[in-house]
């Protein structure tokens, strides 16, 4: 804990805005505002939150689907993620990914990624590159349980951990792919012990806990950045709500979800900053309205944000705005003149 | 006849599947516990228990190929893929064992599987959930690849794609699931082998499957009303392609139109229009048109993906475009 | 002009691009201390150093997910696929993230990758090491698909792949690489969005690319001989389509013969016939014809395999037919 | 040792039976009676001969492309693996196959698999059949080290475990995947330890001593027919040739090579058994005489053999001669007259 609590607040205030902002997107999926697929991550705020205090803005990210909170932590602004949500040019992606497809080159965050496992090849190569270049950055890669049991999370953690790049994988583990819970799914359910097995340093955090996924994350990316090789975080947590908007839930106790919800990340810091004399009444009132009057914010901009119009439907496919022709233009003649020496 | 959803009729086949012969299971992921992904299984785990419905891990080249190995070992397992977009992951087994192993064992081995998976656009759900590859599958020799567009075909197609002694593909629309139909309580088994004439019509074929079958009779609609006579052919059997029934109706309407979700460059649509110019040229009045989807990966912004993807009146314009 | 091999072609176009431009990289199985698996590479490990030919293990979909991220990180790499069935075990990375991620992101990220694969059989490896896949990548909005079939193509085609800011899959038949050319010392870059007449003729198109540009080339001699006029056309990118290039053939020799390695239905050739049927319908003097491989995998013995797929004498053949 | 040496006298002569059918391979390959590509386990023979002592005729065995050896071992006959290697009907697959696609559906041999780790994901379906159907059988699935790097080895062997399936895992461990070392494809080298990872026992055998395979095979495959789960056996072998009859074989030391064939397991087991006057130079030469007289035999056969007409090229591709209008009668005509009930 800081001494004056302020780092403390602002873990909290991330929190609380990704927390807000989720429940903002439910009521505007029962509005039909937005559509498609709707991933939340209400319970496992402390991950995003904690994981992003270690990374710096030269560090890249991988994430999934469940992304809104990867998104607004690392910084990408609210305003675009929501557009992007509603299928607006404001969008981070101009409308055209929704919400598991969020971007922002400026952030380095290459997305969501709706294939399970399929951002860790992605992140493997993002590290090559700097390794090869010998820049010091570290790419992070978030994915969940499930992606444990696919093929390309072995081949990834084989290739990080062979060609020692510069990978922090961080594995959101929320005891459940969809409707399967990990021991239904994996012969080993110790993820940390799992990795460790490809010849990396593993380790598990409380994922409920923001300041033990922050600790945690900033000894492995430091770890990372000082040349050590990949390192693998496992965040033991649990989605308080279902896989997406059209889960109705079945496949788990009611109880089980009230036990976890009683280790809720924000109201146990709320608990621990007041009783250390770093969260007066007044202040975690103006943080309340502060993250409410951003996501009120949001949620005008996002409405008032305009449509990509039809006949612009297949630019971004290829460079240039007229697609195949396009392309021609840059492959062809612009090198038309060239000879291969 | 009872009214019933293209989900249930879908349900029904794999309860009756699972009823008719012990061999038969199905294995996918979230399809037990969870209820299926699109809930096609739901309440089949507790019908049948966890050694007939059976949950996998997020593992795609595993789980099919242990269907295709399950196949070889006497049952006849039904392996359920989320959505073809994923089926990518498992397109090694499929093409490379599934589809060769009676050939590359001389006739000794064969494999009965069936799998199912959902394709197709329409719902928002973007470039790595909406893609309609079902046109790859059609290419490979070994596999039967089927499009059940109706409430009929989705509960009378899965039997005897069963009793195929080879790998069957069923691909599902994800927008047909709640589309309703009638069923008869003796409705015949399916023929997998041939088109359905949808409608009967005499100056234009209007060739669609799965999901594109309902803008086809759409367009058949539209275009009734102006006077033009559409016949509506539903391929239903994408591999092999009945080239017969394609044929007689163009020969008697002269006039061609295909309509794919497939992007359209390579897609099913190329073969089935090289098809009708190879069989009835001089049958033609023009050249077979084709509507397909745009040539870019599925936007997530309504009105962006309802732009890509083939719609009615992209259909009747396509018939306009003929006649003048 | 100096006489030179395909592989050598292909050999010094992967130097010249190495020494050009530091962030490009080779990346493949084998490609370092084997020397490639048709020694495409050999010595550029020496030459080059482990920094920039990469030697990968058998992971395909993560060494080909790697190519992606790098490209987004700023280099320019070159992945190589030993044979185009293994590529299958990638092409969720190709598909889902490589061809989408332009569009995904809405414009913000580009992949500037080069993917190499050997394609096609001939050479008696059977089932799992045979077959033409590359119609498949043709159909996938986001990729540019290039076959090189001469070695002035080999040598050009690289350079301007690597320029592109978008991912090119380059396919190169395993037949050629012995195959001998002439190469200029300052032989232009190849231009990667047209055809190439490779024989002008009056009578019938002959539309050929990779290694069936021979198989073409040796029927136009065929009926030459004959006193039929045969032009032949090399379609060399194969996405996009130089429809411009075909369509202007066949409105000059009014007959058309598409000859694909791909098994026939749905293969790259249906894509070309519908085309040619769209935009030259009234131009043909017969149906647009296809030559292309039996329906079946490829067998292992000689005269099974030889009989699988196209020859000179069936391109001649479908020309006589359509004579008839 | 047995008493009289009877089995380790069959073990010799199975080895020499595999070695010397390779070495006609390679003669019969510069004779152009060969082609494709050829993989010889010159030097692993103790491997395939150790393995194939544990298994019955029950069980079923999933192999690769290197597969002469494990053809012969499970006593498919030598005629006609030749025959297939040389393109006849007479082959284990009528030619259609070659080398590395032999099948014997009598001898539960399903394949021969080219793809590296194809085999695997089939291996767990033919044993998740038994296992379903209350079968007592064992599955042996082979494979060699570059296989381990796929996606399909972790998401098979997560599977096994999980669903505690009865496979046998055999690695067969030469230290490359064509050019590529160990060392260079995994960033954990101790491949029963790696296997160990996913819950299985895992044991490592020298896999040049045809007694130390047979004795740990049996012990693995006993455990698994006992309803143990699967179990990964990694055999430390070395091929002596080259990876195939295309392969320069200029990525490692010739002195390495040397060093391994100072371990060659042919000669080891004849000077073994000779020094426990198991073996008289008479029973030796009488062996190799009639593993020379069966290699004879099954040239001959396979030069006689027939090629399949060119008229039966689409022939086994779905049920019945005629292609596609053959599947339309199963799948069609057959069932035409039955309801759904
Ligand atoms: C390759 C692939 N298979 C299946 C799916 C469907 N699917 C989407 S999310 C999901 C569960 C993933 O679980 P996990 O990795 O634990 O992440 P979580 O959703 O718990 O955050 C599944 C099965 C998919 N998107 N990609
Ligand atoms: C998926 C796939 N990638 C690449 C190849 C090409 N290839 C054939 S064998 C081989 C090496 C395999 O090594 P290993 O598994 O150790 O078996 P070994 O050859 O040593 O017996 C490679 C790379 C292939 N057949 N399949
Ligand atoms: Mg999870
Ligand atoms: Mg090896």
């Amino acid at each position: 804990m800081s001494k004056d609590g302020t780092h403390d607040l602002e873990l909290l205030r991330q929190m609380l805005r990704i927390r807000r902002f989720e429940e903002r997107c439910v009521e505007l999926y029962s509005a039909s505002a937005i559509r498609g697929f709707l991933h939340l991550a209400i319970g496992e705020e402390a991950c995003a939150v904690g994981v992003f205090q270690a990374l710096g803005p030269e560090d890249a990210v991988v994430s999934t689907y469940r992304e809104h909170g990867h998104a607004l932590a690392r910084g990408i602004s609210m305003r675009a993620v929501l557009a992007e949500l509603e299928g607006k040019v404001e969008g981070t992606s101009r409308g055209r990914g929704g919400s598991m497809h969020l971007f922002d080159a400026g952030a380095r965050f290459y997305g969501g990624n709706a294939i399970v496992a399929g951002g860790l090849p992605v992140a493997i190569g993002l590290a090559l590159a700097d390794h090869l270049q010998g820049r010091r950055r570290v790419t992070a890669c978030l994915f969940g349980d499930g992606a444990v049991a696919e093929g390309e999370f072995h081949e990834s953690m084989n290739l990080a951990a062979l060609w020692h790049l510069p990978v922090l994988f961080v594995c959101e583990n929320n005891l459940y792919a969809m409707g399967t819970s990990l021991a239904r799914a994996q012969a080993e359910t110790d993820l940390a012990l799992k990795a460790s097995a490809y010849r990396m340093p593993a380790w598990a955090a409380d994922g409920m806990s923001v300041r033990d996924v922050e600790d945690t994350a900033r000894r492995a990316a430091d770890a990372v950045r000082a040349g050590g090789g990949p390192y693998f975080v496992e965040l033991r947590t649990y989605r308080f709500r279902a896989h997406s908007m059209y889960d109705p839930d079945r496949y788990r106790d009611k109880a089980e979800i009230e036990r976890w919800k009683e280790r809720d990340p924000i109201p146990a810091l709320v608990t621990e900053l007041t009783e250390a004399g770093l969260l007066s009444e007044a202040t975690w009132r103006a943080i309340q309205d502060g993250v409410q009057a951003e996501v009120d914010d949001a949620t005008a901009y996002a409405e008032s944000g305009t449509l990509e119009p039809v006949e612009d439907l297949t630019r971004f496919c290829v460079a240039d705005a007229d697609a195949d022709a396009g392309a021609e233009a840059v492959a062809g003649q612009a090198l038309a003149e060239s000879r291969v020496p | 006849m009872t009214t019933t959803t293209y989900r249930q009729a879908m349900r029904e086949a794999l309860r009756d599947a699972l009823r008719r012969d012990e061999r038969v299971f199905l294995m996918g992921e979230d399809v037990g516990r969870y209820g299926g992904c699109y809930a096609v299984s739901l309440g089949l785990l507790e019908e049948f228990g966890p050694q007939r419905i059976i949950d996998t891990p997020l593992s795609e080249s595993a789980f099919v190929g242990a269907g295709i190995g399950a196949a070889l070992g006497g049952m006849r397992p039904i392996v359920e893929i989320m959505t073809v977009n994923f089926s990518l992951l498992a397109l090694d087994q499929i093409v490379n064992n599934a589809a060769t192993l009676r050939h590359m064992s001389g006739g000794q081995f064969n494999v009965p599987l069936v799998i199912r998976m959902t394709t197709g656009a329409g719902r928002q759900l973007a470039a790595q959930h909406s893609h309609s590859l079902e046109g790859w599958y059609a290419h490979v020799p070994g596999l039967r690849i089927l499009a059940p567009a109706t409430v009929q075909d989705a509960r009378g197609m899965l039997w005897p794609a069963l009793c195929d002694p080879d790998p069957v593909l069923v691909f599902e629309h994800g927008l047909l699931y709640n589309a309703e139909g009638e069923l008869a309580a003796d409705a015949p088994v399916v023929d997998l082998t041939t088109a359905a004439v949808r409608r009967p019509g005499t100056d234009v074929t209007l060739l669609a499957y799965g999901g594109t079958l309902r803008t086809a009779l759409a367009a058949a609609d539209d275009l009734a009303g102006e006077g033009t006579s559409a016949e509506v052919l539903d391929l239903r059997s994408l591999r092999p392609l009945d080239t017969a029934t394609i044929v007689a109706s163009v020969q008697h309407t002269h006039r061609a139109v295909v309509v794919d979700e497939g992007w359209r460059s390579g897609s099913l649509s190329a073969e089935v229009s090289a098809r009708i110019t190879e069989e009835a040229f001089y049958d033609l009045d023009a050249p077979v048109a084709r509507v397909c989807a745009a040539e870019v990966p599925v936007p997530y912004a309504k009105h962006l993906e309802e732009a890509a993807l083939p719609s009615p009146g992209a259909v009747v314009e396509a018939v306009h475009h003929m006649a003048a």
